[in-house]
């Protein structure tokens, strides 16, 4: 098997060295060809790996590479973990990075980029391989950074766009901050435990007891640093702000990266970490109350997104934060089962969204578009299929997942879960009017495409609609197959911890029948009906009474400036951090470095002994009398020294 | 009785007076020559009063060296007297200051 | 009347340097009167090669058993047949530079040579005089022919202000050396520095007799400190450098030093080494007082005559540091820098006079600007002369502020030794300026070597010397270490 | 085997200097030649020095012992442990970089800058295995000579400052090491390093010896707040003199503190580990805020190295407080991690100064302002400045990461407070480098000159390429350098937790 | 008070008060005049001490020649008219206070606790046959036969130095040179010379 393991992460780096190296001599063709065979090769792996043990319930797979560094008893290495969750992410990361490989065939074929381009996504993927498949937390650190790095250069990949630069810097940066938790995280993981290896930092958890650290239990300040890592990289507020630039970057990457697979990176971390977490109740409220917070607060800002992609980018952002709710309610399978299925959907969104922009030759105002569901069949009812799985229709695989966060909350025990429970159901309402908003103002009502544009307007070429329709069908689906196993028997038991007194899950269990009884239960619930009411305003304000809209606008002027100004999360860093930095370094600067020390200290002293030596000199005046009266002068006093002073001294003074 | 004392005392008088000589006048060169003769008289002093109250010669044998060597310092010194007067023109003390700093 | 002539006449080849030294100088005086100017060269050579034969033997007598004559004022031991050679080594490789000095300012003249001849002579004296008088009489035959030598070149102005007051502050200085003198005598009885040893160390250190001892010692540790430029007896030390002609600066800053620390160890080592602990505390007074003044304001000096004045006092601090110590290792430590310095100072002033040509006088700093450029060789030497005198290892310099630091830091002056090595470092800004004119500086100074092969030849030995003595330093250690 | 290693390791350079002096700089061309093919010679030769090197035992290899100065029983001795050999092979290996670097840039005096590099190799060879304290400050010493003239001569407009600056600086911290080497050969009787190490000492006298060392050592690592001489010096040097300064002088002084301060002085070195910790997170931090304003890149790499370089103190003193809490891990940690990071940032800041020279060389300016959207003309170099710029922001899988990791894992065992404070630096050190980066490489052009600009050529790319590929093995496979040393460093580590008193 | 006291401190008083005047003469004519009175006091009061022939040699030597010399230059340079503008130095009474502290300082060591007559009694004066010459020329000639020599070579110094420092240049006189005289030829008799402006930033 371990060879099978090492294929399947190796491969895309070969892919990614080839198309890195030599893409340009190679040519376009056989570098997508390279690649794409590279990710193929993975992805059956993959598949074949999901079933030897997820469903042949094979071994667990725990195995060291090689020795990174040993020092004493101290061994960190290079190793693999493949259990039921790593086979599951396996899929789900080959197979939307093998359709977005896809995709970019069509969608970037005339950029000058085109095979560094791949090279970027295949080493994407193998990063992220590297990140799912980690045994060790410095292998998965070294993932975690990995796939920052490739997430910074594809920002940043039309990087004669001012905004790509700054939006790749800004990426970068925020994820270091989640980054500086994360490593102190993994610090204290050492501190207690004495090695970075799961399974025995996992055996080793009971030393925390009783361990203090700022006041909080250790494990608690653990799992939260960890969790401020989950928050860099899973875009969690406050450090979303990197998640809507990095819509700057080619739309593939927006999918694979920045919706399907790296910002679920944090949610796949905590899960991970289930048997710490587990062991603090305030680390996982805390993550809960980040989780809602984000999910409705982002979610409202895609109200008033009028780009195509950024409206998406929010709604992931929402969606990651139900993942987050459903990890603070301990229910991480069902975490990770919305990880999955919005992975799908999410995907296809954005794939959709990129067919969108290229047939609207760049153009992403969805105020600008209008009627292109006639123009675009196929796109329009993929992006059908992805808006209802978003918004949680019945029986579509959002649905499924995010109906048992909303349970899941809805069963927990966990202080201010009460809370949490109504901003998820309003967030449901939330969703569904700004993904109908969108839906609607883009494929639907009178056309606004300009003139130029609508003459060339056509349905997008093969390799961009086949992902489509590939992506649309586990969109459609996934959640119906797999809710029952995936979040009930025990697919993921080996991965994840929960304690006994964490009780979501197991009331889930006791609630859920089946997937498809779930479909008429669901109308009797309270989220259906605000899906319903969220789809009824969408049409009212995008289709049926645009003005309302606008006067919706001007009326509450002020919460549509809150909304639109973001919350100031951008102008606040902007504020405090980025100006703040810059005028603490340039006080530091100049102020202590260079004059304190430099000036006045190094070239002060220098100085001063340069003045001592004008002044000195002065002694020597030139005239001889000068001289003698010194000379005899030293006479009066050394001899007065030696007098009245000596061991012997003629008189005691 | 003349102690020896009092000798020493009168040469370290007429040696300071030499020295002070030599710091305040800024009148010529040839007089600091001078004071540098008095200075050596009151040494010589020195030792032939240490000589006397020893009761050895040798003190005397060096006056008789210091006389000597005194002699040859006056024949240098006044022959670079004339050679500043002969560049500067003036012997004064205070012409000489051009080595400073 | 067999008892007049009490010395024995077999023992006179222990004196045989000095008398064939003093020989020479008459021949070639009255030789000089035969020559015409054009054949002035002779006298040179003679000189170079009297030194020589002095040289090999005074060599010839180095680990002689120690012998004392002429009713005890002259001394022969192995320190001074030692300083004995290498007074001429070092003199012969003035010669060769003064040389090039004197041809391109037209002060060749024979008198040069023979008073620098008669200089050594003196300076012979002091290295074996073994009683007070000797040491004044070597003394004072140097300082007269010092004065002349400075006064040699009439024409500068510079040259006789610098004379007279280097002969005025000596004379003082000579006469409170005498006074010193006349107390030890008039306390002691005896001008002899064996007998005075003797005396001291008999004496009781509480008595009353200590306190005419010490008030002596005020006197002598006077003289000598002026003869070795010590702040605050340094102040003929500027002016009679940058004023004397270069050739004769040379001179002065290197041989005279092996004088002035051999009267130094004769009269306070040999003779009042008992007294150690009442004299070390001034020297230490003063050696501080030499290191801070003379690193300090050489900072601030544009004439490198006047700088290099000024750096020479710090390294008589330096070398007056060693005699703090009190022990014999200490000297010897002291008498290591001295060595080592006058093979810096050689070179250094060497090399000042190899840039001059005629009738052009180099003495700023920044007429080295450039150097690198017209002469990478040179500018290299300078380089390694400058680095050395900072006491960058692995030169020469280095070695010599080691010992000297090790000895003060053995006898347990730890404070004086960090103060020391800081004003080192102070010390060695100025020695960079130079390094800074000679290679960063890009401006032209247009400059031409014009000098004979024989001195730049002498010279590269010279700064090679230092470098190679730097690497394999142990036999000048254990050659100092020997003299004691 | 006639000749020893070592001696030749060190001599050979030193007379190759002079020979190539002897060529002259009429016939630059020979010399260069002449310089690469003796510098590869002896980073070969360096290289036997690893195969034959036996990395399971702490003691000195390859040693060689011959009377030097009698008297005071200074002996040329030289030898290697552990600690050692990575240092003398990337000082060779630095030069032969070096030496391409300044192949065709170099062109005023080209055989003495040659040489100046070669006779520094050979001297800072002798620094790394020197066993007798005083050949060790001969050594030391000695080094800065060429250092000076490197920059003085071939340095930019304020180079003379510079110098100087630099000399005297760096100077006068380490005469107090000579004082303290002094005053424990009076004590013991030999100026022997591993004699030193067995010397008994007091308190008091082990907290005078400290601060001396430290004078000497954190003045050339240089740590806040002696390090204001390094921007000065890194931005007038020539890109060569910067690689060297920045790859191997800095870890001069990281070395003086393995060597002498931790097993000389244990009990002083535990006593005030707090303070250089502090002072060490003061370099980190401070010094990153202060790398962030910068508007001279090589200013900005300049101040990049001296956090990175707090970074090694750190790791160094963190061990006797990791230790306290009964972690010998945690203080191996901190020891490697800073042996790694020395190495490491030798091979980084190589490359980010030759990266820089790089742009210097084509636009002859420093300024970031005058560059921008680089990429666009040069695609591949910026490629190689990418990687570099996040192995100086410590990505893993480049070197980078692997020293600041160990060493924060260290630090955090000592005080999480420490830990937090240097991990800060993944933030910190983010934000300056990669702003630099986009200022002078992404976005558009806009100054005419960039547009002009010709990407890299054979020569610069192929020393790229290799340091690039090291920085990549080290970051993805540290174990063998750390096995080198870790026996070395097992047995300091005991040094220095064995109290004196 | 005994004779000799009496004549000591006749002579002391004369010693003092002419060096005194010496010193603050304004006159350098004077001043050598002052110094020859100190040498006469001097020298009685070394006769006092038995040093017969060094106080002959005193007047001889230094009266004789010495004082001479220097009337001699002084009347050559013609300074005695020059030095109605003299004047002595501002800081007059701190140096003078210098001095006397110095006196009193070495007084108190010299005082009569160190070299009174209790310490240093007074010797016995010397037999009527008593030659203080003989006894001084016996060690000349035998124990002090080196520095005797050495005073010699000093002599020689003196006389050196003077001559070559006074003496001026050969360059400086009109001396014929037959050889060049006759060893002329028509080119030597006009010279080019190739005129340079001056370098107007001359020092």
């Amino acid at each position: 098997m371990e060879k099978i393991y090492l294929i399947i992460a190796l491969s895309p780096l070969v892919g990614a060295v080839i198309a890195g190296f030599f893409g340009t001599m190679l040519g376009k063709t056989t570098t997508h060809t390279l690649t794409i065979l590279g990710l193929l090769l993975s992805t059956v792996l993959s598949l074949y790996v999901f079933n030897y043990h997820v469903l042949e319930r094979g071994e667990v797979f725990n195995q060291n590479l090689y020795t990174w560094i040993q020092i004493n008893n101290l061994n960190i290495s290079v190793g693999f973990l493949i259990d039921n969750l790593t086979a599951v992410m396996l899929v789900v990361v080959s197979f939307i990075s093998l359709m977005v490989h896809i995709y970019t065939i069509g969608y970037m074929y005339n950029d000058v980029g085109y095979t560094k381009f791949f090279s970027y996504i295949s080493l994407f993927t193998f990063s992220m391989f590297i990140l799912i498949m980690s045994n060790n937390f410095m292998q998965l650190f070294f993932g975690w950074e990995a796939v920052g790095l490739v997430s910074y250069l594809l920002i940043g990949f039309w990087h004669h766009k001012e905004r790509a630069v700054q939006a790749n810097l800004k990426a970068f940066l925020v994820n270091r901050v989640g980054d500086f938790g994360f490593l102190l995280g993994i610090s204290l993981v050492l501190v207690f435990s004495g090695s970075l290896d799961y399974t025995e930092v996992f055996l080793s958890l009971e030393k925390t007891i009783d361990q203090q650290l700022w006041g909080l239990d250790l494990i608690t300040v653990i799992c939260l640093l960890l969790f401020v890592g989950a928050m860099g990289k899973s875009a969690q507020v406050p450090l979303h702000v990197w998640l809507p630039g990095s819509m700057e970057g080619p739309t593939p990457i927006s999918a694979l990266i920045h919706a399907a697979t790296m910002v679920t990176a944090g949610i796949f971390m905590v899960s991970r970490m289930s048997p710490m977490f587990e062991l603090s109740d305030i680390a996982l409220t805390v993550v809960m109350v980040v989780g809602a917070i984000t999910a409705l607060f982002m979610g409202l800002l895609g109200i008033v997104q009028n780009d195509i992609k950024k409206v998406v980018a929010y709604s992931t952002l929402s969606q990651l934060g139900y993942m987050t709710v459903a990890l603070g309610v301990s229910a991480y399978s069902v975490a990770i089962f919305h990880l999955m299925t919005h992975a799908f959907f999410k995907a296809l969104l954005f794939l959709v969204a990129g067919s969108v922009i290229v047939a609207m030759n760049h153009q992403q105002d969805i105020r600008k578009m209008g009627g292109l569901r006639k123009k675009m069949p196929i796109t329009y009812w993929t992006g059908l299929i992805g808006t209802l799985a978003l918004i949680g229709f019945p029986g579509f695989s959002g649905f499924y997942s995010k109906d048992m966060i909303i349970e899941a909350v809805y069963f927990s025990s966990l202080s201010y879960s009460s809370w949490v429970y109504v901003v998820v159901v309003v967030g449901v309402f939330v969703t569904s009017f700004y993904s109908l908003r969108m839906f609607f103002l883009v494929f639907h009502g009178k056309s606004r495409v300009d003139v130029h544009t609508a003459k060339h307007l056509h349905e997008s070429v093969s390799s961009i609609i086949f992902p489509l329709i590939v992506l649309a069908i586990p969109s459609l689906m996934i959640g119906y197959l797999t809710i029952e196993f995936m979040l009930f028997n025990g697919w993921l038991d080996n991965a994840i911890t929960v304690a006994s007194s964490h009780i979501s899950m197991a009331k889930l269990k006791y609630e859920f029948h089946s997937a498809a009884s779930m479909i008429p239960h669901a109308i009797q619930t309270l989220p259906f009906w605000m899906m319903i009411g969220g789809i009824a305003i969408a049409w009212l304000f995008s289709i049926y009474k645009v003005q309302w809209a606008n006067w919706v606008q001007k009326k509450y002027y002020r919460t549509n400036y809150v909304l639109e100004s973001l919350y100031g999360f951008d102008r606040f860093n902007d504020l405090i951090f980025v100006n703040g930095v810059k005028k603490l370094g340039n006080f530091l600067y100049k102020v202590s470095d260079t004059s304190l020390i430099d000036k006045l200290l190094v070239n002060g002293s220098t100085k001063v002994i340069l003045l001592v030596g004008k002044i000195l000199r002065l002694i020597q005046t030139g005239y001889v009398y000068h001289y003698a009266f010194l000379m005899i002068f030293s006479l009066l006093i050394i001899l007065t020294w030696v007098l009245f002073t000596g061991e012997n001294p003629l008189f005691e003074l | 009785m003349v102690s020896l004392s009092e000798y020493l005392i009168l040469s370290s008088i007429i040696f300071c007076i030499g020295l002070v000589g030599i710091f305040v006048n800024r009148t010529n060169i040839i007089t600091l020559l001078m004071c540098v003769e008095l200075i050596l008289v009151a040494v010589n002093t020195n030792f032939v009063a240490f000589s006397h109250f020893l009761g050895d010669e040798a003190g005397q044998i060096f006056v008789f060296f210091i006389l000597t060597v005194a002699a040859s310092e006056v024949a240098i010194g006044l022959a670079i007297l004339t050679l500043l007067f002969r560049s500067r023109g003036s012997i004064s003390v205070d012409v000489t200051n051009s080595l400073k700093g | 009347m067999n008892n007049f002539i009490k010395f024995d006449t077999s023992s006179l080849w222990v004196v045989l340097p000095e008398i064939f030294l003093l020989s020479a100088i008459v021949v070639i005086l009255l030789l000089d009167l035969f020559l015409n100017k054009y054949s002035q060269q002779v006298t040179y050579y003679l000189t170079q090669l009297s030194l020589l034969i002095t040289g090999l033997l005074a060599f010839n007598l180095i680990d002689h058993s120690q012998v004392i004559i002429f009713s005890g004022s002259f001394i022969l031991d192995n320190m001074a047949s030692v300083f004995k050679v290498f007074m001429m080594v070092a003199t012969m490789i003035a010669m060769v530079y003064s040389r090039h000095y004197l041809r391109a300012h037209l002060l060749f003249r024979s008198e040069y040579f023979i008073l620098v001849l008669l200089s050594i002579l003196g300076m012979m004296v002091m290295v074996s005089g073994y009683s007070l008088l000797t040491l004044y009489l070597g003394l004072e035959i140097l300082s007269l022919s010092l004065y002349a030598l400075i006064a040699i070149a009439h024409e500068r102005v510079y040259a006789i202000e610098a004379a007279l007051k280097y002969f005025i502050l000596g004379a003082i200085a000579s006469a409170l050396l005498l006074y010193g003198m006349s107390m030890i005598y008039g306390i002691s009885g005896s001008l002899n520095i064996n007998e005075i040893a003797n005396f001291v160390s008999n004496t009781d250190l509480t008595s009353r007799k200590t306190l005419i001892i010490n008030f002596g010692l005020v006197f002598l540790v006077i003289g000598i400190a002026f003869k070795l430029g010590s702040v605050p007896f340094h102040m003929w030390v500027p002016d009679v450098y940058q004023g004397a002609p270069t050739s004769v600066t040379l001179f002065i800053s290197t041989v005279p030093k092996i004088a002035a620390i051999s009267i130094l160890i004769r009269i306070l080592v040999n003779g009042l080494g008992s007294m150690h602990s009442y004299w070390s505390d001034l020297f230490m007074v003063l050696s501080i007082l030499s290191i801070t003044l003379g690193s300090v304001v050489a900072l601030v000096q544009t004439n490198i005559k006047r700088m290099l004045a000024y750096s020479t006092i710090s390294h008589v601090g330096f070398i007056m540091l060693g005699f703090v110590t009190g022990t014999l290792t200490g000297y010897s430590a002291a008498i290591f820098y001295t060595l080592v310095y006058i093979l810096m100072s050689l070179a250094a002033f060497g090399m000042i006079i190899l840039l001059n040509k005629q009738g052009f006088e180099v003495d700023q700093i920044s007429d080295f600007k450039g150097l690198s450029k017209h002469s990478p060789w040179f500018a290299l030497m300078m380089l390694i002369v400058m680095l050395s005198m900072a006491g960058i290892p692995p030169l020469l310099g280095f070695y010599s502020k080691f010992f000297i630091l090790q000895q003060i830091v053995s006898s347990g002056f730890i404070t004086i030794a960090i103060f020391a090595v800081i004003f080192a470092v102070i010390s060695t800004y100025y020695y960079l300026q130079i390094i800074k004119f000679m290679y960063f500086d890009e401006i032209d100074n247009n400059i031409t070597i014009n000098a004979s092969m024989d001195m730049q030849l002498v010279l590269s030995m010279n700064a090679i010397l230092i470098l190679v003595v730097g690497l394999f330093p142990d036999f000048l250690i254990q050659l100092v270490l020997s003299l004691f | 085997m006639g000749i020893s290693l070592l001696s030749l390791l060190i001599w050979l350079p030193i007379f190759s200097g002079v020979l190539v002096i002897f060529i002259g700089n009429d016939r630059a061309n020979i010399a260069r030649w002449v310089s690469l093919i003796l510098s590869i010679l002896i980073f070969v030769i360096s290289l036997s020095l690893y195969t034959s090197f036996d990395s399971s035992t702490h003691l000195m290899q390859f040693v060689e012992k011959s009377s030097w100065i009698s008297q005071f029983n200074i002996n040329y001795h030289i030898g290697v442990d552990g600690i050692s050999v990575p240092l003398i092979i990337l000082t060779t290996f630095s030069t032969i970089l070096v030496i391409i670097a300044g192949w065709e840039v170099v062109t005023k005096r080209c055989s003495h800058y040659m040489a100046a590099f070669l006779m520094m190799e050979g001297l800072i060879i002798g620094v790394f295995s020197s066993l007798d304290a005083i050949l060790f400050y001969v050594f030391w010493e000695a080094s800065l000579i060429p250092m000076l003239l490197i920059i003085g001569i071939w340095g930019g407009v304020n180079r003379v400052y510079a110098s100087i600056k630099f000399f005297l600086y760096t100077f006068l911290g380490s005469v107090f090491m000579l004082l303290s080497i002094i005053y424990m050969y009076n004590k013991g009787g030999s100026f022997a390093i591993i004699d030193m190490h067995n010397l008994k000492l007091s308190f008091t006298e082990q907290s005078y010896i400290f601060w001396a060392f430290f004078m000497a050592f954190a003045v050339k690592v240089p740590m806040f707040p002696m390090h204001t001489w390094l921007p000065d010096a890194h931005v007038q040097a020539p890109t060569g003199g910067s690689v060297i300064l920045a790859a191997i002088m800095l870890k001069m002084g990281g070395y003086g503190f393995f060597r002498f301060s931790l097993p000389i002085i244990p009990d002083a070195s535990l006593e005030f580990s707090e303070i250089i910790i502090i002072l060490s997170l003061i370099s980190i931090v401070y010094i990153g805020f202060i790398a962030l304003v910068q508007r001279d890149i090589k200013k900005l790499i300049a101040y990049s190295s001296i956090s990175h370089m707090g970074f090694v103190t750190l790791g160094i003193f963190t061990l006797f407080l990791s230790y306290k809490q009964d972690i010998i891990e945690g203080s191996l940690l901190g020891l490697e991690g800073a042996m790694v990071q020395m190495i490491s940032h030798g091979f980084i800041s190589a490359a980010m100064f030759l990266v820089v020279g790089v742009l210097y060389d084509r636009l002859h300016s420093r300024e970031i302002s005058t560059y921008g959207g680089v990429i666009n003309t040069m695609p591949k170099f910026t490629g190689f400045v990418i990687l570099f710029a996040m192995a100086n922001v410590g990505l893993p899988g480049t070197s980078g990461f692997v020293g600041e990791f160990m060493v924060i894992l260290g630090a955090i065992q000592a005080n999480i407070w420490y830990g937090v404070l240097s991990a800060s630096t993944l933030i910190i050190g983010a934000a300056y480098t990669l702003w630099m980066v986009k200022r002078v490489f992404f976005g558009v052009i806009t100054n005419p000159a960039v547009s002009m600009l010709k990407d890299i050529n054979v020569r610069e790319f192929s020393i790229l390429a290799v340091l690039a590929i090291v920085v990549l093995v080290i970051g993805l496979y540290p174990q063998p350098v750390i096995e080198l040393m870790h026996i070395s460093i097992e047995h300091l580590l005991h040094q220095a937790l064995t109290s004196k008193l | 008070m005994g004779f000799e006291q009496i004549i000591f401190y006749i002579f002391s008083f004369w010693f003092v008060v002419s060096s005194l005047a010496m010193i603050f003469s304004r006159n350098a004519a004077k001043a050598v005049l002052f110094l020859v009175l100190a040498f006469f006091s001097a020298a009685s009061i070394w006769i006092l001490l038995e040093a017969e022939f060094l106080a002959i040699i005193l007047i001889l030597v230094y009266v004789g020649a010495v004082m001479v010399l220097f009337l001699f230059v002084i009347k050559m340079l013609n300074i005695d008219k020059s030095t109605i503008k003299a004047r002595f130095t501002g800081y007059l009474p701190l140096r003078l206070v210098v001095a006397i502290i110095i006196i009193v300082e070495m007084s108190l060591v010299l005082g009569p606790s160190q070299f009174g007559l209790d310490v240093f009694s007074v010797p016995a004066r010397h037999s009527e046959d008593y030659s203080n010459i003989t006894v001084l020329a016996m060690q000349f000639y035998t124990t002090y036969v080196y520095p005797f020599e050495l005073a010699a070579v000093l002599l020689l110094i003196a006389i050196i130095a003077a001559i070559t420092l006074v003496h001026r240049n050969d360059t400086n006189r009109k001396k014929q040179s037959i050889s060049e005289q006759v060893n002329v030829q028509a080119k030597d008799r006009v010279k080019i010379v190739s005129i340079f402006l001056p370098n107007k930033k001359e020092k």
